[in-house]
């Protein structure tokens, strides 16, 4: 069965380690933040200039002044900074955050991201989506794994406009998670009880199917 | 009467000078540390054709989406607009010309106008359209793209505490753009919640020195909230 | 144990992994702020053939002019240096390479290797020595040169006051280059008078937040001055 | 009779206006904040870091964190501000500084300045020298007008390496104050007792020598 939006969290969640600074996208990258594991600390960037994000404030603490990079008023943490944007891109930029975390419309198998821009939509704009995907070492996309008409979202060359080109080396779908590399997506793990058929029907791009791909492992919530 | 004193006694002062066809800087991540104020005085005065530089465009009727309905923005220069009706409608009717530029671009642009560096480049953008017809150069064998500084004619700050000197402290996340935007000001206007005399602000922690202020003057702010979440 | 508790336990621990041929950028400036522990320690490891990025050479006996005694630098990035006699005799000698840099440009420098600006261009030096070899682009009909940025294999800074999770705060005049020395080091490590909890410092106060810092210790300063100025 | 040194500074500290933040350099420059008016505010930048200079600290107030550029102790006036070296060159170079006053070997015709480096002799550096004539827009150099032996300073063309390109448009000498226009220096006074024709004999490059070049006025301290 394809993962649910919290399956796919808690799989992301996985990739996390101990002070990891991390930046969270909206959607089900946000989700994330609510699998860190106990015992294991990691610090939220948000890119409007706030790293060590902490949870939404009770009706005493809201302060307009303090809110994330969704517009969402948030806390701040024991612990974090707050900075000018230039100094936040900076970071980012400049591969200081250790992860990130983003949805895509598109991924294509030379890492090439879509995630901003449907022609002929309304374009709203990429926020900061290109400083992340260009500047973080490190990331993880997150997206169905087809469309809801079947498309593969997984390609051989992104069709839409891009975000980042090469940028991107690990996807998570609702049905897999794979990484990139020499040209190729690579089937490292996929959802429990979905087959290796399935993945290969759904992605369009060049897939590497190794001889053992493993089923992923979700403990039910107590 | 001291030669720093940047204190200006009126809305009306503080904008004094702001022209059709001028290119206006503004700090401000969604409605929050926005100049509001400033912004208004800009309706009041009606100047046109305005080419504005902020991360967003406001909301109906409140921040930077108040010059739209008058149409005095011919041109900004954002990350993300269009969560307001009214400039979707003129975003389609191609009333107004939107150059999206990356959040972060856009931060080093005003950053850079303000630093006396004309250009520089960056990784962001190349391989996307907004890398289209920028010089592409490679740097530790990865392409990058030359982004141009922004300078406006005047940039429009909003900041917590200032002396009268000008030096300003920004409160929390309400920081975001302000810093950058007020270096970037051919005149650069500051608004604060409170002014005090020189000597009350720590001197290692100004945000902005009073060397980038033109202009100051004290208001009192809504402060809209955007998405008000809330934790139970 | 908090994956973010940047402390260490001595010295040795701050600046283990530094080899012979590396790059090492340091705050500082005279002998104001500079990581003076750090550098003895570099002194103690003895690695050879350095290049060293900093805008001086400290003084004979002390600051980075320890580096010179056992000829433990090869080469030195910096906008003013030879204040020392050791300094004087190995550049005459030519037994050390000196890339003389404007300050304001080696400042930029730094902040660029930090910020992931690979080249920014600057007015500053076209004409000049300094922009020989170096590309002439022209902007606002002004010709300016094309300056790249710098990046370490270790920076090493002096705060004032830091939590353990690496958020830092300067004391005065001591902040000159640390910040950006802080931003561009692959192992950035942080020597402080003073390390607080986290929570103490105000966020929007800290100066080089700790996602930059790798190694943190609390170390006893001498503070040497170079030029004992007082007001009879 | 040539200008003390003091003389020198008085002069300078003419061209000041209230509320004018200054970049003085080491020596002559240094005097001038000696000889601002009463009732005159100018806040003096360090290019170290440093927004509104004060004095010399007494003893009680002395702080190896507390320098200038030149390395002296020294203090903050109320209301300064204290940065980065990044920030303070990027008021530098952003030209947001209202004027800088330093010396210089030899200035030329065209505004090119050379005042950092003597072939053959030890070389120290240009410090922020470079920086500070590429960013201000009003910059004013003091030197002397000729070299000890009687060689002009004020040339056709610079024989020293440069600081800085087509930067300089007024300069103060012992002997006169000029400025610099479509390639010629331009004599706007002269020092008390200097003749005009002492000043074309020591001046190498093209001079214009107006036909009333008054006298400069300088009152004694009392």
């Amino acid at each position: 069965m394809a993962l649910t939006r919290e399956q796919m969290a808690q799989r992301v969640a996985r990739e996390l380690e101990d002070g990891f600074y991390v930046n969270l996208g909206i959607g089900i990258p946000t989700l994330v933040a609510n699998y860190i594991p106990d015992g294991m600390d990691v610090m939220l960037q948000s890119e409007n200039g706030l790293l060590g994000m902490g949870r939404f404030p009770t009706e005493d603490e809201l302060d307009p002044d303090m809110i994330n990079a969704g517009k969402q008023t948030v806390t701040a943490r024991p612990g974090a900074a707050i900075f000018s944007s230039a100094e936040s891109f900076a970071m980012i930029r400049g591969g200081h955050v250790d992860l990130t975390v983003l949805g895509a419309f598109e991924i294509d198998q030379n890492g090439n991201i879509a995630s901003w821009m449907i022609p002929g939509k309304l374009i709203k704009g990429m926020g900061g989506a290109m400083d992340l995907v260009a500047g973080a070492e490190n990331i993880i996309c997150t997206m169905t794994h087809a469309s809801k008409h079947g498309e593969s979202k997984l390609l051989e060359q992104c069709n839409l406009p891009l975000t980042g080109a090469g940028c991107i080396n690990r996807v998570l779908t609702d049905l897999a998670y794979l990484e990139i590399k020499d040209g190729a997506f690579i089937l490292k793990e996929r959802a429990p009880g979905v087959s290796v058929e399935e993945i290969v029907e759904k992605t369009a791009g060049k897939l590497i199917v190794p001889d053992h791909v493993p089923e992923m492992t979700f403990v039910e919530a107590s | 009467m001291s030669g720093f004193d940047k204190r200006v006694a009126s809305y009306e002062e503080a904008m004094e000078g702001i022209e059709s066809g001028m290119t206006v800087i503004a700090g401000g991540f969604g409605l929050c540390g926005i100049p509001e104020n400033l912004i208004a005085e800009i309706k009041r005065r009606g100047a046109k054709d305005l080419t504005v530089v902020s991360n967003n465009c406001g909301v109906d009727g409140f921040g930077l989406g108040l010059l739209l309905e008058d149409r005095q923005i011919r041109k900004i220069l954002a990350s993300y607009v269009g969560e307001n009706a009214m400039f979707e409608q003129q975003m389609l009717n191609d009333e107004i010309e939107v150059v999206l530029t990356p959040q972060g671009t856009l931060a080093e642009k005003m950053r850079a106008g303000g630093a006396g560096i004309p250009a520089f480049y960056t990784a962001t953008g190349y391989g996307t359209p907004i890398g289209d017809g920028k010089e592409v150069r490679e740097f530790n064998g990865r392409p990058h793209i030359m982004e141009e500084a922004i300078v406006g004619d005047f940039a429009i700050v909003k900041g917590w505490k200032a002396d009268w000197y000008g030096n300003v402290m920004y409160h929390h996340t309400a920081q975001n753009f302000n810093p950058m935007a007020a270096t970037a000001g051919k005149i650069t206007v500051v608004e604060v919640e409170e002014i005090v005399e020189p000597g009350e602000l720590d001197p290692s922690q100004i945000h902005t020195p009073g060397i980038y202020v033109d202009r100051l003057i004290q208001g009192a702010f809504e402060k809209r909230i955007e998405k008000r979440t809330v934790h139970s």
